[in-house]
C-alpha cells in the first residue's frame, strides 16, 4: 500500500521518526560529498545520489570490540562485552546498497551466526530511496537490481511534491504504522510515472549493456589461470581503497589490542589486496599483487556466485569505479574478459 | 598528444627502451589507468597524455627499473621531482630509465568538477583554456583553471628538475608561496579550531593505505604500519587516537623528502587535504632551517639529516606567537 | 542474543611433553577438568593466548579419549613461541571445533588405510590413527609411513613405538633424511620410501606433510597406481575467524577452515593452486 | 589522574642516560623537589626518542611528555641532540597545527651537574600541564581505567 507525505514535511517526518529510534541519513559534507549522519534538528536529506562509505558500515562496522580478556598470572578471564543494539532506523539507502545486505547476510547468518552483525540487522529498519539521477558509473541493472524499486524493509521515491513510501516486510509496516499520522494513503501512478522516466536513463547508461556471461560459462580455473590478470593488476597501488568502500566486501582481521590493564579483542576491516593478509609464519599463499588482486575480483565474480546460486558479489554501486587511486575496477576487469 | 606517443613509438623502435611507462586511456576521457606498454600497437590503441593524465609515474620505477631493459617515462614538472628525490634516496637506477619530460598546464580533477555540481559526467575535452563537461542530464563548459584539483591549483613548479630530452618548453619555478596560504591560514586559527578541523578531517578516515600507497617518498620495504610489533599495524583504525597517529607519523616519516607533489590527497577516498600536513612541514622547515625544497637536486643533505649548531630550540613553537 | 564462537572457552595446559626440540604437545582441559567438546578427528581449534595471537591448530588427540584434547604445535612464530614458553597450569582460550574432518565413519570405514607423514605433519594424523586404533574391528588394514630430518625430530616417538607397531594388522614403517648414530631404520625421504614400499592401489591414502613432500609423493603414488579420489590430505592456511568468513583461508571458492582442512586429492584438482 | 579529588596529571620524562638521567639523579641526591607525577624513561640518547614514543606516551595516558637531553655541543654521541632538536622542533610545531595543546610537549636541555634545573624544570612543566588538565585530544580511550 502506497503512502505519501508532502516534500515540505519531511522534516517532521524525520523528527517523528527520530522521537523513537536514533535515525541515521545521507547529509552533504562541506567537501561536497554525502556520508550517513544521525539526524538531529536541521539536518537536510543529501542531494547526492550516494555516500562514499557503503550502508554496510551500520552493520559491519569498521571495527567492532569482540571481548575482553583479563590476564593475571596463569590465570584468563573472558568477559562477554555483546550489549543489546539500540533499534535505529536507516533512510535514504539506495537499490544497490539494500542489495548488499543480501550477500552480506548470506556470509554473516550462515551457520553459526555472526552475532555482532546479527544483533544490528535484527534491530536496523533500513529505508530505501529509489533512484532519479543515477551516475555514469552506476552498474547495478547488470547484477539485476532495478534501482526504480528499491528493496529493503520500506521503499521511497522522492518526487518534487511529495515522498511516496511503501513498506516491503513486517519491519517496513511497523515503521509506516509508527509515522502513519503524517501520511495519507495514495495510488501509485506518480511511482510508476517516476520509475517509467528513471528506467529509460538507467537504459542509456554506459554500462547498461555490459554482460556477465564470460563468468557464468567459464569454468573456475579457467577463469584463474588467465593471462589477463597480470596485466590488469599491473598498476595496483595495493591500498585497501576499494575494498573498504565497497558494500559487499567483508573480509575482517582479529587483533589484540592491550590496554595495559586488560586485552581488548576486535575486528577491523580488512583487505585481500594487503601483502600481510594471508601472511602466515613460514609462507604465504598469495605472494604477489597480482595473486591479490585476482583474489578480490575472482571472489566477486567467482567464487562467490559459485557458492551462492550464481548471484555476483558485487552490486554495481560504481564506488570503486569512482574512487579507485589508478581507476582500475571491476568494470575494467569485466570488460577485459568480455572482450575475447 | 600526437608528437608524445609518436616519439614514444620511435623510442621503442630503434631501440633505445623496451617498454614504455605512460598513462592508458579508460572507460571515460578522465578514468587514467598508469600503465606499462611495450609495443607500437599498444601505444596506438591505449596511450594517452593530456589534461587529465594526473598520476605521478615516478614511484612505479622503483619496481620497473629493476627489470630488465631500459624503459621510457614521461615525467611532469612535479613528477621530477619525485623522480630526483627517489633517485636521491637510490630507489630508481637512473641508468634503466629514460626521462621525457612533459608540459603540464594543470591537471582537471574529477573529484573538483563533481564538486562544481555536474552529476553523470561521461566525458570532459580541454583545450588548455576551457574544459567541455559531457554529461548524462547536458553538456557545459567551465574554465579549466576552476576544475584543477588541489596539487595543481597552487602549483610549485613548472620546470623540469631532470630529463633526458623535453618536449615542449619548460617552465618557471613558482615563487609566489600561494601553497601555504591555506597552511597560514589555519595557523591562524586557535588551538581548539585547529583541533576541530582536524578532527572533522582525520575523522573520516578509513585507513585505507591509499595516500601511503601512491606516496613516492613512502618507499620503505616495509612499513612500520606494516609491522605487527609496532603495535598499529595497517587495518582500519580503531579510534581517534589512531587516526592521528597515523597521519602524524606517516607524514613526519617523509617530512624533509616530500616533494608537494599532492598525490595524497588526489587519490584519498575521503577527500582529507593530506597535503596541508606535508605543506605545514615543509613551511616549518623554510622558516627554521632556511629555504628547501625535496627533490630539487640530488646532492643537498635533507634537511632532518642536518644541523647547524644554532639551530633554533623546540621552544619557538612556544615563542612563535599565532593563536593558542 | 545469539551463541558467538567467536568468543572463545578458557582451557586449562594440564601437560606439557617435549616431542621433538621444537615440538611440544600440549594437554587442555576446560576450567571444570572435562574435556571442553567433542570433535571429529581431523578437526581443528583457535588455540590463542590474548594479547599474544590466535592460531588455527589440528586436534591432536583422538575424539575417543574422553579426559582430555591434545595439540602438538611446533615453533615457528609468535604466538607458538609464546606457547612453548608456557608452564603447566597456565590457561589459554581454545574455540571450536572447526572443519570438516576426515571421513572416518564414512569414506574410510571398513577400507584399508595408508597414513603418510612428514614432520609435523604427523601431529593431524595422530588423532585418525588413534582413532582408528581404538575402532579397530571397523577398518582393514593400517599401514603407516612416518619420516623425519632425524630421529629427534619423529614428533611422539614413543606413542610410536609402545602402542601403534603392537596395534593388529598395523604396520609402521619410519624413515629418516639422513644416517644417524643409534637409528637402524631406514633413512631416505619419503617420496621414494613410498615408491618402495609399493603399497596396495587399493589402500585410501590420508597424507599430511610440507608442501614439497606432498607434491612429490603424490606424483609418486599416481606412477603407482593411486587414483585421486583415495588419497586425502588437510591443508593449512592464514585463519582468523576459522567460520569462513573473513575471507582469507580461501582456495578457490572453498575456504580451509570450513570446507576443510581434509580434501581429497580429485577436490584439490578442481581448484586454483594457490597454497 | 584524580587523587584525592584533585587533578594530578601524569608527565612522561624521556631522560637521556649521560646527562639528564644523572641530572635527576642529582636533584635527588640533593634532595630538590618535584612532583612525583614525572615517570622518567631512560633513554641512551636523546635522539633515540622518536616521534612515536611521545604518542605512544600520550596514548598510555600521559598528560605531558618532555624530553631532557645533554645541552647542545655536550652529547655523549657527539651530535645526537643536534638531530633531536630539529625533529622535536618539527614533531612539537606539527602537534600545535593539529590543535594539540602545546604546552604539553616539551623539550629542556638539562647536563648531570644541573639537579636544581631539573627540579626547577619538572615543577615549572608538571604546573603548566596540570593547568591544561587531563588530556583529551591525543587520548585513546581504550587505554582508560
Amino acid at each position: 500500500m502506497m503512502f505519501r507525505l508532502p516534500v515540505n514535511r519531511l522534516d517532521d517526518l524525520f523528527a517523528a521518526v527520530s522521537a523513537v529510534n536514533s535515525l541515521y541519513l545521507p547529509v552533504d559534507g562541506n567537501d561536497g560529498r554525502a556520508s550517513y549522519k544521525k539526524w538531529v534538528e536541521g539536518t537536510k536529506l543529501s542531494s547526492k545520489l550516494n555516500t562514499v562509505r557503503s550502508a554496510k558500515d551500520f552493520f559491519f562496522p569498521q571495527t567492532t570490540n569482540l571481548c575482553d580478556f583479563n590476564v593475571k598470572d596463569k590465570e584468563i578471564e573472558v568477559i562477554d562485552i555483546r550489549a543489546d543494539s539500540e533499534d535505529f532506523v536507516v533512510f535514504g539507502v539506495r537499490a544497490c546498497d539494500a542489495r548488499s545486505f543480501t550477500i552480506l547476510d548470506k556470509v554473516f547468518l550462515a551457520d553459526p551466526i555472526d552475532s555482532y552483525y546479527a544483533t544490528k540487522r535484527e534491530h536496523g529498519t533500513i529505508v530505501t530511496l529509489a533512484c532519479t539521477r543515477p551516475e555514469e558509473n552506476c552498474f547495478c541493472n547488470v547484477f539485476g537490481i532495478d534501482m526504480t524499486s528499491p528493496e529493503g524493509d520500506a521503499a521511497c521515491w522522492l518526487t518534487d511534491e511529495y515522498l511516496y513510501i511503501n513498506a516491503n516486510t513486517g519491519k517496513g509496516t511497523a515503521f509506516i504504522d509508527s509515522i502513519k499520522a503524517l501520511l495519507e494513503e495514495c495510488s501509485d501512478e506518480d511511482v510508476k510515472a517516476q520509475q517509467t522516466t528513471v528506467k529509460e536513463i538507467a537504459g542509456k547508461l554506459p554500462f547498461a549493456g555490459v554482460s556477465t556471461d564470460y563468468f557464468k560459462k567459464n569454468t573456475l580455473l579457467d577463469i584463474f589461470n588467465s593471462e589477463k590478470w597480470e596485466k590488469l593488476s599491473e598498476s595496483c597501488l595495493a591500498c585497501g581503497t576499494c575494498t573498504f568502500v565497497c558494500p559487499t566486501c567483508q573480509c575482517y582481521d582479529i587483533k589484540d589490542f592491550n590496554t595495559g590493564h586488560g586485552i581488548k579483542r576486535y575486528r577491523t576491516w580488512d583487505s585481500c589486496m594487503y601483502a600481510d593478509f594471508t601472511k602466515m609464519a613460514a609462507a604465504n599463499s598469495r605472494n604477489t599483487q597480482m595473486q591479490r588482486f585476482r583474489q578480490r575480483f575472482m571472489h566477486k565474480l567467482v567464487y562467490f556466485p559459485d557458492n551462492n546460486n550464481g548471484e555476483f558479489g558485487c552490486v554495481g554501486c560504481g564506488r570503486c569505479l569512482s574512487r579507485c587511486p589508478i581507476s582500475m575496477n571491476i568494470i575494467k576487469v569485466i570488460k577485459a574478459f568480455e572482450e575475447e | 598528444m600526437q608528437e608524445v606517443k609518436d616519439r614514444a613509438k620511435q623510442l621503442l623502435a630503434d631501440g633505445t627502451v623496451n617498454r614504455v611507462v605512460g598513462w592508458k586511456a579508460g572507460e571515460f576521457s578522465y578514468d587514467i589507468t598508469p600503465a606499462v606498454f611495450t609495443s607500437a600497437e599498444e601505444i596506438d590503441k591505449d596511450f594517452i597524455y593530456n589534461d587529465f593524465c594526473a598520476p605521478n609515474l615516478s614511484k612505479y620505477l622503483i619496481k620497473e627499473s629493476r627489470k630488465e631493459g631500459k624503459l621510457l617515462v614521461f615525467l611532469k614538472p612535479c613528477d621530477t621531482y619525485s623522480f630526483n628525490q627517489l633517485l636521491k634516496e637510490h630507489r630508481i637506477l637512473r641508468e634503466n630509465v629514460y626521462v621525457i619530460g612533459v608540459p603540464c598546464t594543470g591537471k582537471v580533477d574529477i573529484d573538483t568538477v563533481r564538486a562544481m555540481g555536474f552529476q553523470g559526467i561521461t566525458g570532459m575535452e580541454s583545450d588548455g583554456e576551457n574544459v567541455t563537461v559531457h554529461t548524462l542530464y547536458g553538456d557545459k563548459t567551465v574554465l579549466k583553471a576552476d576544475t584543477l584539483g588541489d596539487k595543481c591549483k597552487t602549483c610549485k613548479s613548472k620546470k623540469h628538475v631532470v630529463y633526458d630530452e623535453l618536449i615542449g618548453e619548460d617552465g618557471e619555478v613558482n615563487t609566489d608561496g600561494a601553497r601555504f596560504e591555506l597552511v597560514e591560514k589555519l595557523e591562524k586559527m586557535t588551538a581548539d579550531e585547529r583541533f576541530e578541523f582536524w578532527r572533522g578531517e582525520l575523522s573520516k578516515c578509513i585507513r585505507c593505505n591509499a595516500c601511503r600507497n601512491v606516496c613516492p617518498a613512502c618507499s620503505c620495504e616495509n612499513c612500520v604500519f606494516d609491522n605487527p610489533a609496532s603495535g598499529i599495524q595497517q587495518r582500519a583504525a580503531v579510534n581517534s587516537f589512531e587516526e592521528n597517529m597515523f597521519h602524524l607519523i606517516r607524514s613526519f616519516h617523509v617530512a624533509g623528502r616530500c616533494t608537494d607533489c599532492g598525490e595524497c590527497t588526489r587519490v584519498c577516498p575521503q577527500n582529507i587535504p593530506l597535503h596541508l600536513i606535508n605543506r605545514k612541514y615543509i613551511k616549518d622547515i623554510n622558516e627554521f632551517y632556511g629555504d628547501f625544497q625535496a627533490g630539487e637536486d640530488t646532492e643537498t643533505r635533507a634537511p632532518l639529516n642536518a644541523y647547524t649548531f644554532d639551530d633554533c630550540e623546540p621552544g619557538i613553537v612556544y615563542s612563535r606567537g599565532g593563536n593558542e | 542474543m545469539h551463541n558467538e564462537t567467536l568468543i572463545p572457552k578458557i582451557g586449562v595446559v594440564t601437560d606439557i611433553r617435549q616431542d621433538t626440540p621444537d615440538v611440544k604437545t600440549f594437554r587442555v582441559v576446560g576450567t571444570d577438568g572435562k574435556k571442553l567438546f567433542e570433535h571429529i578427528p581431523g578437526q581443528c581449534a583457535m588455540v590463542s593466548m590474548p594479547g599474544v595471537g590466535e592460531g588455527m591448530f589440528s586436534i591432536t588427540s583422538s575424539p575417543t579419549n574422553t579426559e582430555f584434547m591434545e595439540f602438538s604445535i611446533k615453533k615457528c612464530g609468535v604466538l607458538t613461541s609464546w606457547l612453548h614458553s608456557m608452564d603447566v597450569g597456565q590457561q589459554i582460550t581454545v574455540r571450536g571445533p572447526y572443519g570438516n574432518g576426515f571421513p572416518v565413519e564414512t569414506t574410510f570405514k571398513g577400507k584399508d588405510l595408508l597414513f603418510i607423514a612428514g614432520g609435523i605433519g604427523l601431529a593431524p594424523l595422530r588423532s585418525v590413527i588413534n582413532y582408528v586404533r581404538d575402532k579397530r574391528e571397523n577398518y582393514g588394514s593400517v599401514q603407516i609411513v612416518y619420516g623425519s630430518r632425524s630421529k629427534d625430530d619423529l614428533v611422539d616417538y614413543q606413542e610410536i613405538l609402545d602402542e601403534w607397531m603392537s596395534c593388529p594388522d598395523t604396520e609402521v614403517n619410519l624413515t629418516i633424511d639422513r644416517e644417524q648414530e643409534g637409528w637402524d631404520g631406514h633413512v631416505g625421504f619419503i617420496p621414494n620410501y613410498v615408491k618402495e614400499l609399493q603399497p596396495d592401489t587399493s589402500k585410501t591414502v590420508v597424507m599430511c606433510g610440507p608442501p614439497i613432500m606432498i607434491k612429490f609423493t603424490l606424483a609418486g603414488l599416481k606412477e603407482l597406481g593411486f587414483v585421486d579420489t583415495n588419497v586425502f590430505t588437510t591443508m593449512e592456511l592464514r585463519m582468523k575467524c576459522a567460520i569462513g568468513k573473513c575471507g582469507r583461508c580461501n582456495i578457490g571458492n572453498k575456504y580451509v577452515c570450513k570446507d576443510g582442512p581434509v580434501f581429497s586429492f580429485d577436490q584439490l584438482s578442481e581448484l586454483p593452486n594457490e597454497y | 589522574m584524580q587523587v584525592n579529588g584533585e587533578f594530578r596529571p601524569l608527565i612522561v620524562a624521556f631522560c637521556c642516560n649521560w646527562c639528564s638521567y644523572a641530572g635527576a639523579d642529582l636533584a635527588g641526591t640533593n634532595r630538590l623537589n618535584y612532583p612525583a607525577d614525572v615517570k622518567i624513561i631512560r633513554v641512551p640518547c636523546s635522539c633515540r626518542v622518536n616521534p612515536m614514543f611521545v604518542l605512544r606516551a600520550f596514548q598510555r595516558g600521559a598528560d605531558g611528555v618532555i624530553l631532557c637531553g645533554c645541552h647542545p655541543g655536550d652529547c655523549h654521541y657527539t651530535s645526537g641532540n643536534y638531530f633531536t632538536r630539529r625533529r622535536m622542533t618539527l614533531l612539537f610545531s606539527m602537534l600545535d597545527f593539529m590543535g594539540i595543546e602545546r604546552e604539553r610537549t616539551r623539550v629542556e636541555w638539562v647536563s648531570a651537574a644541573e639537579g636544581a634545573k631539573f627540579a626547577k624544570t619538572m615543577n615549572e612543566f608538571c604546573e603548566a600541564v596540570a593547568k591544561l588538565g587531563e588530556n583529551k585530544r591525543l587520548e585513546d580511550l581504550r587505554c582508560k581505567k
